[in-house]
């Protein structure tokens, strides 16, 4: 396909341009024209090379310590050491901290929200280009300091660094938790930016309820990342205090309080968790509108969701703690507002499903993964209602029960949404196509192993299987085993998607414009985008008025016709 | 993109000098206050108090150094949202230990932990 | 009633149920499982047939449907709203019947340190395995010596952490006699995984023996000769001298009996009553001349002790002239033990 | 339009199209300047909340533990807190003030001002300064370096106990006694327990009896061998913390309100060591970790603050603002105010404990 047809097939507009044009990505030349670049494309490439290897260090944890446990079950193995147990301990511990912190926090807003937010807006770059810029090189400090707690001597504490463990251990606590608080600035920025670019930088005629619902999502995650980040910071820092200076504050040896610990970090840690969970459910919007080829059922009802879930989980953090002695009454308030946050995410449920009705589905890649979105988070937003009862909690908590729900949430849903997103955007992140099958057969992979690792922990913690054991009774020997297989299977398929995304950028096929048919403002400019985004200010309407885009089998993507988007535009507001 | 069109005066409010002074005397002012009421015994109602004033206090320095009264709103909201997720935050905190100081046993039953 | 439901046995996932509170637990777990299998297979279910049914013909298809109806919106939030609600409060009762200790429980109180359990009862008598009466309501309160460990029994769905610094309380009833898995749910080091203990039910003869058998380091030793290893071990001598000099505190020769003056002029006769509290809550009856600085022994001296204190200083007081305790018996001392025997 | 230069201090006045102060990707000098303010605002809330989790650790002792603070707040100056309260707020005039003149244009006014301003900053940290040395001479730092900081229920240092005992018992005596009249701050400094007042020996010696008797009391009372199972207590309501009576009468002000104007005074203004108990002489030392926490993260932020200023005052000196171009001083400003806006609540917080 010639460059001219290209731009004859666009309609002029925004549309491909020649191999003499440049593109942010050969824009200019030179390591240090990206180390010190403020291109949000830029930094969102730099984020995703480093969260992903982050990725893969947490990853290789995990399938070390499920082999561990898979081991223990053999028969012919030697019976536990203490080494193996230290060795073990520090996997779990290093695997939840570096996963969570620098994989599924970052993962989608710094990543996916730093490429395509700007973008959605029409806008050239976020607010605040060099403080973007700063977060990640907080984020690159923080990873470092944490390859320095790998190398001097580890850490055990899990990643909710209780006290007094915490305080007590010989581990690199300090270390951690000032990598930890690093991190967390690098959130901490990027939160920032993205509250300041949505309220300045959005175009002339697009409101509030014109954004994309993906901007809604990353709006509501970033009140949560601005709100509850400082909170760790502050735990991290006076943690940090007991482990050197024994302040006391955490530690009941020294007249404090251990409970009081919990309190500060779920605070933090549990609007966390839908800092995780709310970007996705952001592209989840995305990619239901696109694959469906229709306007998104009851668009407000899904953005307000995604504001209220941000602020009801504020207040749910003491159901961390049902069991800690926290008080009746504390347990009763927490346990109601926790209830009260399943009915935005049911609101979510039902309106994707809605949007589907009547649609036209594509089963592309991407839109596997929303399904498989939405098969993961039904199951985990069910199994918190358990989690949500008292009663049930008290049987449940620290035992595989809570592991696997919150690995359906955390990694089951948050990682489909992401590599969802990764495959929708890929196209327009690097101008190539990915192969199709291969993606297919990954997603069947990831599906298929993802659930056999954790159904299962849902029935062993249920028998009682407790959480961060390096050992257990032989009766939870089965559960172990399989779940292990299936952990393989899940990295086999994990493999398959990096393989197919490596193999995309080399060999790759060429990709046009708008391969999807998506009228969000991204695909209003060419594949990979310009060094400042738009050759021209693209036209705003309907975020999912999909309707003036037209598929073009010449080049396998959709091209527009803006005379017609803007009649439609005029007939939405009659 | 912007449909903000405005030339390149008159961006922000000036404060008038008076103005400045004025906001600052009352704040001294306040300042002996509140130093002023310590030597007065009002018991528990001397903190509640002490956290008046400096509310006043801290709302003169915002509204008026600055310049909140002359803001966009939100700037207000994002100030005020901030100490209702505190005020959350502190509250619940508070109510719970509170509620569970009961089960603390002096410290010297607790041994210090090795390591 | 209580007893009867948790004769459920075990269901689909649950290990059996064999405590009181249990079969209410099991009956919402249940309750709940079954729900989520309805709108798993309702939402999946209606996933998959719009996926079939709305597959993409063509990709030139330019679909439309409905965008908007705040009717459905309310109609499909209501229905979650409303067994949320019954989930909650049905969970809170569950939970309150699972925290509120019935009165006359028999007391067990619970150590946990890296990484072991100790079990210590009424009189004194202590075990790394808990055994209990069956039928019986067993309060049980938690206490640490390092970090926070967790109290969990599958079977009985009790758990409660067990933190420093702080007694937290919990109870339960066993219904069978049999042998169930103890484990500490709350991580805690490199043992973690090593703290599983047994729980051992069983009859309230077995539990009689069991613990008679237990008590024999009472045996043969007089209250007295008990109160005189106390002030040696708990450190009373530090500042008790016995030989009439005072020292930081008023020297024990000839306390008992006498009559005390305190800070605010208040006299008072030094007898049994009143040596307990000086123990357990020394700032209460300060003696002119001394200044308030004795911590409490709340909590760490057992009542036997006590008593032995007591009749330790009846033996060196020329105020005192009545009769002295018989040593100890072999089984449980009754006081305030609140024994199993004690409830029929 | 596609201007590639984001150095927004550049020298020069924004009258054409694109000024060079304005960044790429703002269509208006005032969308940037609105952002950024929208942008520090962000980011004065994270303080907020980054300071809140001191306040909560503070709310949560001071609720539970009364008379621990009303005890340690005796090793405080509230002349100096307030002091420094004076110089901070007089920093904050200066530096709207600063803003106001960089809004019109009044090159030396502003540098001036912003000058005064770092000045402030200066002061207060000395202040800061003469009050830490004092604490630090008494033996009152963080953690374990604290006088009143306990290993295994012993107290580590009793000699430092001691004198630091005296030295905040003779404070808490002779402070209300004199109703700060004679509390010049260089009094506090410059002597240790001996205040020039006519009681003052009196007072040193009581305070150093009680902080001797109290030495080897501590020293000795504690249980040389602390039971590996703890006692038995007859049932699960015996155990309680220990409640001695100055404990209970302070606990009650806090609970019953309504009848709190009644309390006779010297529960309140003199607790002296004796007054607390066991458990809570062990928890003096957490109102130190806390004091260093709030004040030391504050002066952090003054510290960092006073970078800002200098930063603004050579930018400024360069001519690089003017009446079309003050954002970076507006947005400094507000940091500054910041600063000052937290130390107006710690005040209160941490000097007039009553």
């Amino acid at each position: 396909m010639s460059v001219i047809q290209d731009q004859v097939k666009s309609g002029g507009y925004g549309g491909q341009h020649g191999p003499g044009e440049t593109n942010y990505i050969n824009h200019s030349k030179g390591v240090l024209s990206w180390l010190l670049t403020l291109d949000h494309k830029r930094i969102g490439l730099m984020y995703m090379v480093a969260v992903i290897t982050a990725f893969l260090g947490g990853g290789l944890c995990a399938i070390a310590l499920r082999t561990m446990l898979y081991l223990r079950a053999a028969p012919d193995v030697a019976p536990i050491t203490a080494g193996t147990q230290d060795l073990y301990n520090q996997l779990f511990t290093l695997h939840g901290a570096i996963l969570v912190f620098m994989f599924i926090i970052p993962a989608v807003p710094a990543i996916l929200g730093n490429m395509i937010l700007p973008l959605m807006l029409g806008a050239k770059d976020v607010a605040f280009p060099r403080l973007n810029l700063l977060s990640w090189y907080c984020y690159m400090a923080g990873a470092t300091l944490f390859l320095y707690v790998l190398l001097s001597g580890g850490l055990d504490t899990g990643w909710t660094f209780y006290t007094p463990y915490s305080t007590s251990t010989t581990t690199s606590v300090a270390a951690a938790t000032m990598g930890a608080f690093v991190l967390g600035f690098s959130s901490i920025l990027t939160g920032l930016n993205f509250i300041a670019t949505i309220h300045m930088l959005r175009p002339a005629g697009m409101g509030w309820f014109k954004m994309p619902l993906f901007l809604w999502a990353l709006y509501a995650t970033s009140i949560i990342q601005v709100l509850a980040t400082p909170v760790l910071a502050i735990t991290l820092l006076l943690l940090c205090a007991e482990t050197v200076l024994h302040i006391g504050i955490f530690d009941p040896a020294l007249g404090g309080d251990p409970v009081l610990f919990q309190h500060f970090f779920w605070f933090y840690s549990h609007p966390a968790v839908y800092i995780m969970i709310l970007p996705g459910m952001g592209i989840i919007s995305e990619l239901m509108a696109t694959f469906c080829r229709r306007q998104v059922f009851g668009y407000s009802f899904i953005a307000f969701s995604s504001i209220a879930i941000a602020l009801l989980g504020f207040l749910v953090w003491g159901h961390h703690m049902f069991t800690s002695g926290q008080s009746a009454m504390a347990n009763a308030v927490f346990s109601l507002i926790t209830f009260s946050v399943a009915i935005p995410s049911a609101i979510k449920i039902f309106n994707w499903l809605a949007t589907m009705y009547k649609g036209s589905i594509s089963l592309a890649t991407p839109m596997l993964y929303a399904l498989a979105f939405i098969w993961l988070f039904t199951i985990g937003g069910l199994t918190g209602v358990f989690l949500g009862a008292l009663s049930l909690d008290i049987m449940a908590h620290d035992t595989y029960f809570v592991v696997a729900h919150f690995h359906y949430v955390m990694v089951g849903s948050m990682l489909t949404s992401f590599i969802g997103g990764m495959y929708y955007w890929w196209p327009k992140m690097f101008g190539k196509m990915y192969n199709e099958t291969v993606a297919k057969i990954a997603w069947g992979l990831i599906f298929v192993g993802f659930n056999l690792t954790f159904f299962i922990q849902f029935i062993a913690g249920s028998q009682g299987m407790p959480r961060r054991y390096a050992d257990y009774l032989p009766e939870f020997a089965f559960y172990h085993k399989f779940s292990t297989v299936g952990s393989y299977v899940l990295a086999i398929g994990l493999f398959v998607v990096l393989f197919n995304w490596i193999h995309s950028l080399i060999y790759g096929r060429k990709a046009p414009q708008n391969p999807w048919g998506g009228n969000t403002l991204e695909w209003h400019t060419s594949s990979p985008p310009p060094h400042e985004n738009f050759h021209e200010d693209p036209l705003v309407t309907e975020p999912y008025e999909m309707r003036a885009w037209d598929y073009d089998e010449s080049i396998d993507g959709y091209v527009f016709d803006k005379d017609k988007a803007i009649e439609l535009d005029q007939q939405s507001h009659h | 993109m912007n449909a903000h069109t405005n030339d390149d005066h008159g961006i922000g409010h000036v404060s008038p000098i008076w103005m400045l002074l004025g906001v600052f005397a009352l704040l001294i002012f306040f300042t002996v206050l509140t130093v002023a009421v310590t030597y007065v015994d009002l018991g528990p109602a001397n903190i509640w108090i002490a956290l008046a004033v400096a509310v006043v206090k801290g709302a003169l320095v915002g509204l008026y150094f600055m310049h909140l009264r002359y803001d966009s709103p939100f700037n207000s909201l994002i100030l005020v949202g901030a100490f209702l997720f505190l005020a959350v935050f502190i509250g619940i905190a508070l109510m719970d230990t509170g509620e569970y100081q009961q089960n603390i046993s002096p410290p010297d039953t607790v041994r210090p932990v090795a390591g | 009633m209580l007893a009867i439901l948790a004769q459920a046995e075990k269901t689909l996932f649950l290990p059996p149920a064999r405590s009181t509170v249990a079969g209410a637990h099991d009956g919402l777990y249940n309750f709940v499982l079954w729900m989520s299998v309805f709108w798993l297979v309702l939402i999946a279910g209606v996933m998959i047939y719009f996926v079939i049914k709305y597959r993409r013909k063509s990709p030139q298809d330019k679909p439309v449907g409905p965008t908007h109806s705040t009717a459905i919106e309310l109609g499909w939030t209501l229905p979650p709203l409303i067994l949320v609600m019954i989930i909650f409060v049905w969970g809170f009762r569950g939970f309150m019947d699972m925290n509120q200790v019935p009165n006359g429980a028999y007391q067990v109180l619970v150590s946990a340190s890296k990484w072991s359990w100790t079990f210590t009862y009424g009189g004194g008598e202590n075990d790394s395995v808990l055994h209990v009466p069956v039928d019986t309501p067993i309060s049980l309160v938690l206490n640490s010596t390092d970090v926070i460990h967790s109290f969990y029994v599958p079977d009985f769905r009790v758990k409660k952490d067990v933190v420093p610094g702080r007694y937290n309380k919990t109870w339960f009833q066993a219904t069978e006699v049999g042998e169930y898995n103890l484990f500490c749910a709350e991580y805690c080091g490199q043992g973690h995984s090593a703290m599983v203990t047994k729980v051992i039910v069983e009859s309230r003869e077995d539990f009689l023996a069991y613990l008679v058998e237990r008590g024999k380091w009472w045996e043969g030793e007089s209250p007295a000769e008990v109160g005189q290893t106390v002030w040696v071990e708990k450190g009373c001598k530090q500042c008790h001298s016995v030989d009439g000099v005072d020292g930081t505190g008023p020297t024990w020769k000839d306390v008992f009996g006498s009559e005390r003056k305190f800070a605010d002029g208040s006299p008072r006769v030094a007898d049994e009553e009143y040596i307990r509290e000086s123990v357990l809550n020394p700032g209460k009856n300060v003696v002119q001349g001394f200044d308030n600085v004795m911590p409490t022994f709340q909590g760490q001296i057992k009542d036997p002790e006590i008593t032995g204190v007591i009749e330790y200083l009846k033996s060196i007081s020329t105020h005192y002239d009545g009769q002295l305790l018989e040593p100890f018996p072999v089984s449980v001392p009754a006081e305030n033990s609140g024994s199993p025997g004690a409830q029929e | 339009m596609s201007s590639e230069n984001e150095h927004t201090g550049d020298t020069g006045h924004g009258d054409n199209h694109h000024p060079a102060h304005l960044a790429h990707h703002f269509e208006t000098p005032e969308q940037q300047f609105e952002s950024g303010k929208l942008g520090m605002w962000v980011f004065l809330a994270t303080e907020i909340l980054m300071f809140g989790g001191l306040f909560c650790a503070y709310a949560i002792y001071r609720g539970n533990h009364q008379d621990v603070f009303l005890y340690g707040y005796g090793a405080l100056d509230k002349m100096w807190g307030a002091t420094n309260t004076v110089v901070l707020l007089a920093s904050s005039l200066t530096m709207a003030w600063g803003v106001r003149a960089a809004q019109k244009g009044q090159q030396k006014l502003l540098l001036t001002m912003l000058l005064l301003t770092f000045m402030g900053g200066v002061g207060f940290m000395c202040i800061k300064g003469v009050e830490y040395k004092a604490k630090w001479d008494h033996h009152l730092f963080p953690g374990t370096m604290n006088a009143f900081y306990y290993e295994g229920g012993q107290p580590k240092y009793p000699e430092k106990l001691e004198h630091a005992i005296a030295y905040i018992d003779g404070r808490n005596l002779g402070g209300e006694a004199h109703g700060g009249g004679g509390h010049a701050p260089a009094g506090h400094e410059a002597g240790d327990e001996a205040a020039p007042q006519e009681d003052s020996h009196a007072v040193e010696h009581d305070g150093s009896q009680v902080g001797d008797e109290d030495a080897r009391h501590l020293g000795s009372v504690s249980p040389v061998i602390i039971p590996a199972v703890f006692g038995a207590p007859a049932d699960v309501s015996t155990i309680k913390p220990p409640a001695s009576p100055a404990d209970m009468g302070v606990n009650d002000a806090v609970i019953d309100q309504a009848g709190a104007v009644s309390m006779p005074s010297a529960q309140h203004t003199q607790v002296l060591w004796n007054d607390l108990s066991g458990a809570e002489q062990k928890k003096v030392h957490l109102f130190f970790g806390i004091y260093f926490m709030m004040t030391g993260l504050h002066g952090l932020h003054v510290l960092i603050g006073m970078v800002l200023i200098a930063w603004l005052f050579f930018k400024a000196r360069a001519g690089a603002f003017s009446k079309d171009y003050f954002a970076p001083v507006d947005i400094g400003g507000l940091y500054w105010h910041l600063v000052d806006l937290i130390w107006i609540f710690l005040f209160p917080l941490l000097y007039l404990i009553h």
